[in-house]
This record gives structure tokens, C-alpha cells and sequence, in this order.
């Protein structure tokens, strides 16, 4: 078995998280699931002074790449500004996570940028964009 | 017992690699199945000797296009036993057969309030249909629930399935539990309502014997690629009596019988519905599956894969921490869908795939089954006349493998 | 110019006998025609090497399939000109095509006393569809009449195209004469009073170039198996922003995005429109006829079917008593149906076809253009890019000998 | 050209139909159309005391092998009775024609049959079965 793409990198992560938990009062929050596999990733972000950075947690659940993405990117997003938030390149975070991924893999391990994005922009709650969302 | 050696030579496909020195392990035909040789080609001939469109032209390819054509549909009609060709539609697959009869037979006779009844276990397309006809009519959907094995909760039918009902819609085969439903019990109990009756047979005519006499149904619907044959198409059997009082789905060439810019009127059964070029290739390639499947013999490969049933459910629960869902294989068609510990169904996909093996991880088109049991996705392995004891081997032995890999 | 001998060794049907030792002369390619090698090849290795369900599939096979399928869309989208891909929908035909806006948009947007506005050259696909809309909603169609040449006469269209008219939807070439319509100039006039516009591309699109942002129509349609490619797949165009607003057609799997016991929400564009599974490999095999033709060049097909059109007016013309209908030869694709004396077009088809020669006879779902003429029928000799001058010369003979059969 | 199907007799009776016309009163008349073609026949007869076919017309208008096959079917069924027309089989007809049919031209042969059948089984105006029909 070819197993680089789990490399041991990935299995820790989704073994141990980084930044996992909730962030309460945060500056802005996102929440969005994907139906089609059940993944869910929520990212709360505090701010500093100059609009960095300063605190970020995320939660959910889903696949190893969901999971890990979410903790590389958050691990990877402290201390920058909301507008480099809003432009984070996705190949930087693919990079981050480093192993070949197939298109419907490339999905989960870009929901945790979407979500963040979504939750940088100020996007109203996914649940008024699609009704019947989060019952 | 079918001999699968000799039957594998038949398709193909199952001598490639997925990945170099990895053969293919195919555990996803029910949600399309591998094509043997006879199928392709016979639309290979057609294609290369007498491709033509179809009805009405007076000429030698086209006359042996149509031929082909319609002596395709007799023989779907054997093959499910219909009383006439004439009540075989051939359809994109079996999702349109149950629009069609959600928008034909639904415009003309559900009202607001009147209710549609399915179960709790359906594929999307014996669902969605419904529930746009209902908004549009102002109508009612219920749902009979299945039990913690899968098997539907007949309990209280008699509540669900009344004279409100106007149509009892469900599948002779779930594609997630693989339970076989009593088909025959469900439609007594609906006609004794006067309610009509649907069936979704997707995961069914591909691997049993189906007489739609006697089930005694009024619509039963099907798809092609799912039963060693081509994709774009499938069949909506109705009875005849029915056919005729529906009015049209989609207008256009062929199922017309005169067009004045003022009106139109209808062509006969089967044409009616098949409005536009039809699947030609596609339909005679399923005449050709027909023969195939009925020179092996239904009743074989529903007996091999009962076989083959049993011994992946045996196989399976020797690997800690799986559960297969759904009944035990004596109720069961060949399909197992399992969880993994905490294990995220992609994870275990992508890591067999590695290995070579087909499976295919998500809810299956069947969102509601997955919520019930609380889960977001399955793993689901299925089976059909050309798998071997050996693939569910190796399955096993894969699954053995993602556990280390994920350190349990 | 095309080399069309080279182009003939693609198409391997075109070396088939229609009866021992009288070769094939296939002339009714406006009803379907040929396929290339390259075509058949494409869909018989997806269905050898690499078949299997698209979307979600988490292993090698359905990913390669999903790339396929979807690469085939893009190419189709690259092929008109589309700004999107996700504004190109898969559909079984141009007849499913318009069946789709009909009910989709149409339901949505059509209201008694609202003016649908077609033209009396259209094909029963643009007909039909809008009548029975119409009388579901109370709504009216009206039509564009044409004149003693086969080409519409616009001279009251101000009274017909008004701002009662909702959508106008029409051939950009006639099935029966050829016409090729001022399609860009008719879409002006209809966003003038605010209509959308649907054109039927079916006969367009296989013979000549087709840009739908330099159209600016609304929707648009085709079918696969007119230009070289399976049947079983056809393209419905639509701009997103409508796309989105529309709800869905049909429902079932693939086309949602989350199904509840209570209520569905949609995928996104294009799948929310292709409920089920989708015909994979006739997908597939566009791609590849989209390949074929921009290879040999679309410019390059329709003025080699400029001059074949010119060649076989001039040479019927020499048969006594045969009227060709329709336009000169410079407003015409390569259609010519004709009618001979009063010899009725099933005579003179199977007489033809004793010669090899495969012509159309009947009304080419055209019935309303028919009865304008006072026809019931023609027969109609349709030209692509594989047909020579040698292959017209035929049928100028077998048309003689047909006539001293009839002893005229 | 392998003419073979449209042998002499066909051609013979294409020019010169036999019993072509109408009969008014009838006892009964009968009139279809086969709209994909355009083929119409329409059949007149009358009959004698003991019910037997004493006259018979047909007036249509088609391609060569529908009206070869009305002059053939109307010429076989004089003397026969209603019943007799009633039962005649589309077999005899189709031997009377003498000629090789593709499928498609089956149905050219048989309309006149068609209208006969339903004349003599006195079955409604076919435009009360299928409005809009003869307009
Ligand atoms: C102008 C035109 N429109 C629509 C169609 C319908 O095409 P299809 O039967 O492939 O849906 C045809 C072909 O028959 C046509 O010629
Ligand atoms: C039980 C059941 N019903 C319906 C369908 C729909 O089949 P198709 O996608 O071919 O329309 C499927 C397959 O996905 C199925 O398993």
C-alpha cells in the first residue's frame, strides 16, 4: 500500500489537532459543512489592534484531510492581517499539506480555507444562502 | 453455481490495473456495474454498420436501426415479464422514470392533500421527484420507517398507508442496507387502500429474477448501467391501461402523431414518451445486456450472490471495530455497507484505493437513511455476478492495513 | 478545402454495402449522422479501461471517469463559446433541451395571456414543448410566418414580438429548407421588448461556427448525434444568472445538494439540471466529437457544405418535375428536400434506397411547415462534411431511373 | 436497380386505380389518414340482402403501394360477407400485393385494410378519437 499521502504528519494531526476549541466572544465566526461527505468546519478569529491575527481556534469533524488542513491552516494564519487572510492562496495551504491529492480530495482539504474566508469577508450565515442547511 | 472464472473473461475491464502492478478490485457496482464484451459490441456494430436514426426511414440502415430498437424493448419486456413492449419506456435511467411518473401521472391525479407514501430507506431519485410534486400540488409526503437492521418497520402501515394515499413509491432493494423488501406484501397492502404502486427496481433487475406480472405493480423503474449495460438508459414499465390515460412528459419529434400550430396529438405506447432521438446505441446495447444476463440466468447470479453475501458478511466481521448496516445476509442483496470505528468513510476509501479496491464512500443518494442512523457517510462495498471470494479477501485484507495506518 | 477522402477513411460505416455490391450513399445526415473512429474509440476505452460512476467516486476509476466527463463539458463549452462550463447542461437531446426550459424557466415565468413566439419552420421539438407550457399556463404561441422561399418573413414581426412576448424561441437552420435565420439580428429585436430567446442550434451547431456570447441569446440547444457524435447526449445553453434562478427539472441524485424527509436544496450549476447518472460515456464521446470537429475545422465544414449545397441544387435541377423547397443555395445549409411530380416521397425514398441511396421521406417533424406547402411529405437529401459530389451525382441518377419506374 | 418491388402490377394499378370513387348512401363508409405519410383512404360499400359486399369504392390519395393495395382489397372483397370482411386476414392482402415489404411500408399496405375493418365494424369518426384529425 502506498499510504505517502497519509503521511505521518496527517495521522498526527487528526490524532492530535492544533487550535482545535471555540472562541467565544470571537471578531468573526464561520460555519459551513459539506452534505456530500459530512465534513463541518467552524473557525472563530480574534483580532489585534492593527487587525491581525491574534487568536484562532477551529472545530468539526470530517476526514483526516479535512482535519489536518484546518489545524495547518490556522496554525499558519496567526499574526497576519485580515487582508492577507482574504487573500490566502489555497496552493499555500495544499502546499502546507503536502502530499498529492485527488479533485474530490482537493474539497476537503480546501473547506477549512473556505470556511475561514467566508468568516474574513463577513458572508452572512451559510443557513440564509441555503435553507434547510444545519437542521 | 455460475462458473466466474469464465464469466470474469467476459468483461474487460477486470484485467486492468488501477495503479501499475495493482489489479482492479471492483466492489462499486451498485452504482454502475462493468460492461461485458457482447454489450459493447453489440453498439460497436451498430455504430460502425448501420448507425441511423430511428422510425420511419425507408431505407436499409434505418429499417435495421429501428429493428434493433425495438426488438431491444420485447426483449426488456420478456426479460421483467411484461404483458406488451408497448408498456416498456426507455428512459435516461431509472431517475427519469420516476419523474416522469411524478410529473405524467402526478399533474393528472395528485391534489392538495392527497398523499404520497415512501419509506425512509429510498435512493434520492424515488424521493426528490415526490416531494416537487407535492410542492407543487400542495400534497403530502410520508415515509414508513425501517428498523435498527435495516428492514422496514411495518408496524404501523395501516397508519401511513390509507385511502389518502394515492401512490405507495418504494424500492425492492435498498443500496445501502441491500434489504430485500417484501415487494408482493407492500403492493397487496397499497391495493387494498386503492392506492397505486411504484418501484424503484435499480439494485433489483440487475441481480434477480423480476416479474412485474407478478408483482402486479403499476410502475416499476430501472437503469441500464447498473445491470452490466450502457449508461443513458433505462426503463419506466407501466401498465398499459395507465400509459394510455397519462398525458405526455416531454413533446417533441416522434411522440407526436400530427402537430398543427394550433395543437398536437399523441402517438401510440411505447412512443408517447419518447419524445426526441431516443438512446439508439443505447437501447440496442441493452437488448444485448438482456441476452447476456439471461444466458447466465437471473436466478444463478442471484444464487452466487447470496453466496457471495454471506461470505463477505463473515469475512468483514473479523476486522475489529466494523459494523456492516442492514440486515443479515439471508436478507440481504451484495452490498455491505460498514463504518470503521471513528474512521472517516473517505479515509478508508482512498486508502483501498491504494490497494486497487473500487469502494465507494458518501450516503449513497440516500441523505435520509444516513441521517437516521446518525451518520454522515458509509463505506460501501457491493457485489455482483463477476466478483470473486478472493476480491473480498483482499478487501478485508485492506481494511486490516487502514486500520494500522490510522494507528488502531 | 477539405480533404474529403481523408475525412472519409475516419468514418468507418462509410465503406459498409447497403446490399451486396451496392455500396452505402448516406444522405440523411440532418436526421443523424455518421460517427468517426476517434469517437467510437473514446467512448469503447472509457467503457474497457476505465468505466465506472462519476461524481464523489473515491478511487481511480470514477475519478478518471469524473475528469472525463467534466473535461468533455469544458470542451463543449470551449466549442460555443461559452463563458462557463457550468452553463453547458448534458441532456439526452435538443428535444430534452427544450423540455427542460419549458418546464423549468416556462413554469416559473409563463402566466396566462403571455406570448410565447416560435416560428412556423420549427421543428416539433420547438413546437410542442411551448404548446403544452401554453396550456398548462393559458399562455398563447404565436408564429413567424415564412414566405414562397422558405425564409421568414419579417415583415410584421413588430405585431407579433411585443412586450406580451415572454420568450422567442427559433431554428437557426431549418430542417427542411435549410434556411440559415438572421439569428442575431432576431435576438435585437427580441431584447428590444424584453424577451428571452432560446435558439434551436440542432442544425447549426454540426455545420457551421456557433458562438452564444457573440448570439447573446439566452438558451440554446443541439443534440450530439447530428454532429458526428453518440447519441443519447445533447447540450441545453443557458446564461448562469438564468441557470440559477431557474429551479430544478427533474429530481434524484447527483442534482442535489442535501435531501431531508421534509425538503431538498440544490447542487450547483450545471448538475443541479442532470438528475441521476448522467450518460457517461456518450459524454465522453462528445468531448472527443468536439475534438474531431475543431480539428478539421467548423469555417472549414460549412464552406465545404457551401459548395456541396451549390453543386446538388444545380445538379437536381436537371431532373424534370423536381422542385427543391427552400432558398438559393447562398441562404441554405445542406439540406434539399424536394418533391418529384406527384410521386409520393416513400416511393421515390425506397426505390433510392434499392440504389444505395439513404434519403428521408415524411414530414421531418415539421408537419406545420409541411401543411403550409400543402405537403404531406417530402423527401430531403442532407449533406456533412464525409458527403462528395460524386455521392449527389448517384442520387441525380437513381432519381432518373425512378422516374422511368414510374414511367413519367 | 433491383425494382422488383414495384413490379409492373403496382405501377399498372398506381395509374389506373380499380374501383376508385365514392358511393353515396353507403351502408357504411370509413376514413383514415396515416399522418406521418399523408396517406388517406377512405372506403364506401354496400351491400345486398344477405349482407354480402355488392359495391365498394375507395377515394385516397398516397404512395404507390397503399393505393395498389386499396384497388387489390377492394376488387378481393366483392361477394364476401361482413362478416367475411370483417375476419378478411392481413396475410391475403399481403400476398395479393405479391411484393417484399419493409416494415414501415407494411403499413402503407394495410391502411386500406385499416378503413375497411373499422368501416364494417362500425367504429365512430376517427376525429372522435383522435380530435383535431382531419382538419
Ligand atoms: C431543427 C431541429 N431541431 C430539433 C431537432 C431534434 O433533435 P433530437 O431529436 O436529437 O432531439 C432536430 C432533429 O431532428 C432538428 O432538425
Ligand atoms: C435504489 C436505487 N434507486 C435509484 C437509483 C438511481 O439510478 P440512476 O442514477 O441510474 O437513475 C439508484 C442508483 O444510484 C439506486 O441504487
Amino acid at each position: 500500500m502506498d499510504s505517502s499521502m497519509y503521511r505521518e504528519q496527517i495521522i498526527d494531526l487528526y490524532e492530535n489537532p492544533l487550535n482545535y476549541g471555540e472562541l467565544d466572544p470571537a471578531d468573526f465566526s464561520y460555519e459551513e459543512d459539506n452534505p456530500l461527505c459530512g465534513d463541518v468546519i467552524r473557525i472563530d478569529v480574534r483580532l489585534d489592534e492593527q487587525n491581525r491575527v491574534a487568536e484562532v481556534a477551529w472545530s468539526g469533524d470530517g476526514c483526516a484531510i479535512s482535519q489536518a488542513s484546518a489545524s495547518l491552516l490556522t496554525e499558519e494564519i496567526k499574526g497576519l492581517t485580515l487582508d492577507e487572510v482574504k487573500a490566502f492562496p489555497k496552493e499555500t495551504l495544499l502546499e502546507l499539506i503536502g502530499v498529492q491529492l485527488s479533485m474530490a480530495r482537493v474539497k476537503c482539504a480546501l473547506l477549512s480555507l473556505k470556511v475561514l474566508k467566508a468568516g474574513a469577508y463577513g458572508l452572512p450565515d451559510p443557513e440564509e444562502i441555503h435553507p434547510g442547511h444545519k437542521e | 453455481m455460475l462458473d466466474v472464472a469464465k464469466i470474469r473473461a467476459d468483461f474487460p475491464i477486470l484485467t486492468v490495473e488501477s495503479y501499475p502492478d495493482v489489479p482492479l478490485v471492483f466492489l462499486d457496482s451498485a452504482a454502475s456495474s462493468q460492461k461485458p464484451t457482447a454489450v459493447l459490441e453489440a453498439m460497436d456494430t451498430y455504430l460502425r454498420t448501420y448507425n441511423a436514426n430511428v422510425h420511419r426511414g425507408i431505407y436499409r440502415l434505418s429499417e435495421d436501426a429501428t429493428n434493433a430498437y425495438e426488438a431491444a424493448r420485447a426483449k426488456v419486456a420478456r426479460f421483467i415479464n411484461a404483458q406488451d413492449a408497448a408498456e416498456v419506456i426507455f428512459v435516461r435511467n431509472a431517475t427519469e422514470g420516476f419523474n416522469l411518473v411524478a410529473y405524467s401521472w402526478g399533474e393528472a391525479n395528485i391534489s392538495a392533500g392527497d398523499e404520497i407514501l415512501l419509506t425512509e430507506m429510498e435512493h434520492h431519485a424515488n424521493i426528490v421527484p415526490w416531494q416537487l410534486l407535492a410542492q407543487r400540488k400542495g400534497a403530502v409526503v410520508r415515509y414508513v420507517p425501517f428498523d435498527e437492521n435495516g428492514v422496514l418497520d411495518l408496524s404501523n402501515l395501516a397508519e401511513l398507508l390509507t385511502e389518502r394515499t394515492k401512490i405507495f413509491s418504494f424500492t425492492a432493494v435498498s443500496n445501502v442496507f441491500g434489504t430485500i423488501n417484501p415487494v408482493k406484501q407492500l403492493i397487496a397492502a397499497a391495493k387494498a387502500v386503492g392506492a397505486m404502486t411504484m418501484i424503484d427496481a435499480a439494485q433489483a433487475v440487475p441481480h434477480m429474477p423480476i416479474d412485474v406480472q407478478d408483482f402486479d405493480c403499476d410502475f416499476l423503474a430501472f437503469s441500464g448501467h447498473k445491470m452490466c449495460g450502457p449508461t443513458g438508459i433505462g426503463v419506466l414499465y407501466g401498465k398499459r391501461e395507465l400509459l394510455e390515460a397519462m398525458p405526455p412528459f416531454m413533446g417533441g419529434g416522434d411522440m407526436i402523431r400530427r402537430v398543427t400550430l394550433e395543437k398536437s396529438t399523441w402517438n401510440d405506447l411505447p412512443w408517447k414518451f419518447e419524445a426526441g432521438t431516443p438512446s439508439i446505441a443505447e437501447g440496442i446495447g441493452l437488448g444485448a445486456t438482456v441476452d447476456y444476463l439471461t444466458h447466465v440466468g437471473m436466478a444463478e447470479i442471484h444464487a452466487y450472490e447470496q453466496y457471495l453475501t454471506h461470505y463477505a458478511l463473515e469475512a468483514l466481521s473479523e476486522v475489529p471495530g466494523l459494523k456492516v448496516w442492514g440486515p443479515p445476509a439471508s436478507q440481504k442483496a451484495g452490498v455491505a455497507a460498514f463504518t470503521l470505528e471513528k474512521l472517516h468513510p473517505h479515509d478508508i476509501a482512498e486508502l483501498l484505493d491504494k490497494d486497487g479496491i473500487a469502494v465507494r464512500a458518501g450516503h449513497h443518494c440516500a441523505m435520509p437513511l444516513h441521517k437516521k442512523l446518525g451518520l454522515a457517510a458509509t463505506t460501501r462495498a457491493s457485489f455482483y455476478l463477476y466478483t470473486t471470494p478472493a476480491e473480498i479477501d483482499r478487501l478485508v485484507e485492506g481494511l486490516h492495513r487502514v486500520r494500522q495506518i490510522f494507528r488502531l
